[in-house]
């Protein structure tokens, strides 16, 4: 396992990530602008989700689909309940602050799914390929359950947003439409469309997650740099423990469906991760009264780290020994 | 030439709001807005920057709207209902125009 | 002709449209930066017009070219008297806004070359280099005849708006510059340079005009969106009878030119495209008062989803006819 | 600090044109522009976004002129023999400005 | 709704020029600002375009900031200070706010 | 040598430099957006600084290394002086605006860097990887010295700008800090990382930098247009000569240290090269009262065309001369 840490540690993809990371903390003025950004984002989830839909044409989906989505789903549900636990009773956050921050860890990071794609496919452990699937069925569950939870506690019903209207907007956000259809593509056209779009999406996939991680260190460098006053010890711990327990929960799922050691890995790194990108949004419009940046300080300046250095070489160790 | 006095209201705010706010607008009968980008800024909320970002939480946009005075109070109230939780800044300003029926 | 079809709309390329279309219409909020649009766009003009020149670097150019490029300047010239009449016949369009129409139907969609040769290659059908310079030289005619049929059915002319140097700006367009320029470029510098861009220029071309087909969804989406008041039956009929039109005239050219069965294709193509970059500048320059809106959201929200689904594989189907 | 009363013209007008604009801009000796991207607007001809174009045709900009008031009149008159038939919106403000000689 | 009179201050200047405005705005007590990407500009330092450019030497900004009349010298001082020998320009108006405590 | 020359010119890198230069002149409205055009800058930093960090790891460090660095910051420090003594001597230049561009002359074009690699490879003549590293460290001492010169002549102090924090901000510019970063990573992750990232990093080089210098075409045209009035014979014949005399310079070094042929014609290449993207940035802030104009025309506008067009072909020679 501690090669495992030390290989990925020294993987051009992690140094890159540190790259931006020093950069952004040494004031640099290097910067992606933000059309590259959103490029780069796009390229790597249309070529994840179409990878997944290609893999699922060749090889078919066996009946562990149903229950990963099935415990996928759960998850999401599940994890807000226990961060807003932890984060009420651990840290001074408030109720509001507290859902907002629940919803976050109870969703998934796109990225985080790509960068453990990434080290899978270079470690040559196969996946399965509905785990994209599986993935855009984590994103919206908890957000219902934050605002269950913001609404109860809180006393308040957010004032002139429709909930209905809110999840489609998060059901139909950018990230999620070009993973799934990508996917979907993948799937329809299988092996011919795989072998004509190979050298775009295959060949080039490491490179893109270079240079789109190198802008992730500069992001979250650079929200770090503004956000330390929020990250106390107690929310800073809570931002390293509850990956770790959403590990734990997607290992014990991922054990009892009988998942393979690569699909284990990303159901473990998808648990453990924290959303920012659809969360953030839905959050503005239905908490605005909570800080955003409370939870993209937590998200992007400390899990995310922590999942690409510490966290995905451990989830693909406790994959191996689940599926041993 | 002759010219007409307007509003013109000038919002910056976090670009998840901006469908919401343009809605509102079209329902209290205004004809017109102009979106800007917006590279950075500075406020209560601290600093925060474009840059590099993939998502729209963190982004702000500007909206321009030039509308008649005797719209204005029905404006501003439709647009502070949405904005008075939100990270923003509304501010209005006297204008002329030259086509008044426009507006 | 019908397993063609079902393969090109079960291609990557047209289900990356599709899925954009259907984005934009379940007003899904994704979108791609205006900025990242603009480089896919270079990027295949570019290797559409030096592959064009490697390619004539390679086979040199046989009598037929000088035949091919009056036959397209005559199409380029005749289109929009032909669709004048039809729309000012069928349709409640006036005669400005009729002109502005029948410009962009007689004029050519760089992007609908750039998916025709897509296909070509995918079902590995030859096609002659110099056609992209056919391509260049049918942009322009069709203004310069809209032009005189407006001022001749108006009868007024533009103030202030030079004819010359209008016509300079258009064939100094940048669509036009680079496709043209790649051309001369891949010509003088034939299989050296051809080997050195391949991989940037021939490998990656299927992906990223999957990428680009994307965007157009979206873009053909949100005009369809906006632009339904203007769909009239008679309208939207023009939009689809008149690829068709063009198709017949250019197979008939075509055949008496002797063409082979890519360049058939091609031609048939170009013919049946209607432009959505240069032309719809140069009309709110040269006619601002046709409403811009009309003429865009029959190119790019009828005719070219239309030419993509439908009209590729007809053309294609029709040229082999021909020159069986 | 002493300012200057002068006079802020924002046009904000489709992309094809703004050539010929900032040309008549310089033949009535305006010293001076700035121009600002533009990402959506709405008006009397509907709605538009520059996401995903590649064209100028669907493409707005916003023009920003801080003239001397006197000269204000040739502007709008130059400006207006271009816009008039199209798509576009002018307003004129009051702004104060350091360095008088500019402008 | 009640509004109450700000001053809008906005500043055209080169972009490597920008942390050091933003840094005086802040030492100046300024409590908020909004930086708009620019296109393109015309000065009497020629023409300039941000097209192509890889660099931010020849790039300019435009920050937007809307103060309290009673700070506005403070902060035109300070800004003249940087940006007197710099290329760009400087404009002043009247504008309304409605939270008249966040400026 | 005119073979060599003649090959460069009809090369398709330094065509596409063309096509932008004349699409400018022309005053096509071919544009590349900033965001683009950033990207591809970040990229062939990214690629250049990568491979040189992977050669380094295969080929280790030479004795030479160390007296390279030394003789690179000896350049970058010597030619402003030379520079400015000149443009002094035999132009109208102020002392301001003569320290601004000696300033320039004296640091390196990382984009020139680019174009200098692109040829070689395409010749397959190996240049050492450490050279990336050379030219990083002849970025910041024209800097320095050109300070030195304009408060001596200048009497004046700069008002409220730190030298310290002036020269910090040079040495972590965004140019420095990827190519710097991206060749310690390519030393870290050696042959596995180079494996890894060639497809994206090696093979798409050549295209990508094909588009950039359309680009940078583009950018020195409309530069040129608008600079025409300060380009006097005097200076234009400085911005021609001074690249010249760096190349000598560099060419008696890399001969005294027994340089490779390759990293000779990097290193000449390197000091005939004028900055336009660090320097012109630092000088608004350390010298602002030189007109940015004259400075960027010369370097954008006549010596990189220069270099590119007839000066690479000539450094390439001369390295082979001094090490044959
Ligand atoms: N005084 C101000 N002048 C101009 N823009 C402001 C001002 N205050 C806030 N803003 C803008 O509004 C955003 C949010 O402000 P705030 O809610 O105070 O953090 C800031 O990031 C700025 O872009
Ligand atoms: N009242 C207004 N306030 C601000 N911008 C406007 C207004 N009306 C129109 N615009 C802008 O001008 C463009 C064209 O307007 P129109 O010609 O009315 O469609 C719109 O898309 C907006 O960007
Ligand atoms: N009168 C003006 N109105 C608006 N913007 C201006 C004006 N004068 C200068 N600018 C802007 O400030 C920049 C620098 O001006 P200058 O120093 O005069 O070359 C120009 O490129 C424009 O972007
Ligand atoms: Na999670
Ligand atoms: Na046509
Ligand atoms: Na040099």
């Amino acid at each position: 396992m501690f090669e495992l840490a030390l290989q990925n540690l020294l993987s051009p993809m992690v140094l890159f990530f540190v790259l931006g990371l020093a950069a952004a903390l040494a004031r640099s003025d290097l910067t992606v602008p933000e059309a590259v950004a959103k490029l780069l984002a796009l390229y790597l989830l249309m070529a994840i989700g179409f990878k997944g839909g290609a893999e699922v044409a060749h090889h078919g989906v066996d009946g562990t689909l149903v229950a990963t989505l099935a415990a996928g789903i759960l998850l999401s549900f599940a994890t807000p309940v226990l961060a807003y636990a932890i984060l009420r009773g651990t840290t001074r956050l408030d109720p509001v602050n507290a859902a907002a921050v629940a919803a976050h860890y109870g969703s998934i990071s796109a990225v985080t799914l790509v960068a453990v794609t990434g080290v899978l496919t270079q470690l040559g452990i196969a996946w399965d390929g509905y785990m994209v699937a599986v993935a855009a069925a984590m994103e919206t569950p908890a957000i219902v359950a934050a605002l269950l939870i913001a609404r109860g506690r809180s006393g308040g019903d957010e004032p002139g947003e429709s909930r209905g209207a809110l999840l489609r907007e998060v059901a139909f956000n950018g990230s999620i439409v070009i993973l799934v259809g990508a996917f979907l593509i993948g799937a329809v056209t299988g092996a011919r469309g795989a072998g004509l779009l190979k050298p775009f999406l295959v060949d080039a996939f490491p490179g893109v997650l270079c240079l789109f991680l190198l802008d992730m260190g500069l992001v979250a460098g650079r929200g770090l740099a503004q956000g330390r006053r929020y990250l106390s010890p107690a929310v800073t711990g809570f931002a390293i423990v509850m990956p770790l327990i959403g590990a734990v929960l997607a290992g014990g799922l991922a054990w009892a469906i009988g998942l393979s050691k690569g699909s284990t890995a990303v159901l473990i790194t998808l648990a453990a991760s924290a959303s920012y990108i659809a969360v953030p949004a839905a959050m503005r419009l239905a908490l605005p009264q909570a800080n955003p940046a409370v939870a993209l300080t937590l998200s992007l300046g400390v899990t995310f780290p922590f999942n690409l250095l510490v966290g995905i070489p451990l989830y693909i160790a406790l994959a191996g020994r689940i599926t041993a | 030439m002759q010219t007409f006095p307007k509003k013109r209201i000038e919002i910056v705010v976090e670009a998840p709001l901006l469908r919401r706010i343009t809605a509102r607008l079209a329902e209290t009968g205004v004809g017109g807005w102009t979106v800007v980008p917006v590279l950075a800024g500075h406020g209560q909320h601290g600093d925060w920057t474009a840059e590099g970002q993939i998502g729209t939480a963190s982004q702000m946009v500007m909206l321009i709207t030039v509308v008649d005075a005797v719209r204005l109070d029905a404006v501003l109230d439709g647009v502070f209902a949405l904005v008075s939780r939100q990270i923003g800044v509304v501010t209005v300003s006297d204008v002329a125009v030259v086509r008044p029926e426009r507006f």
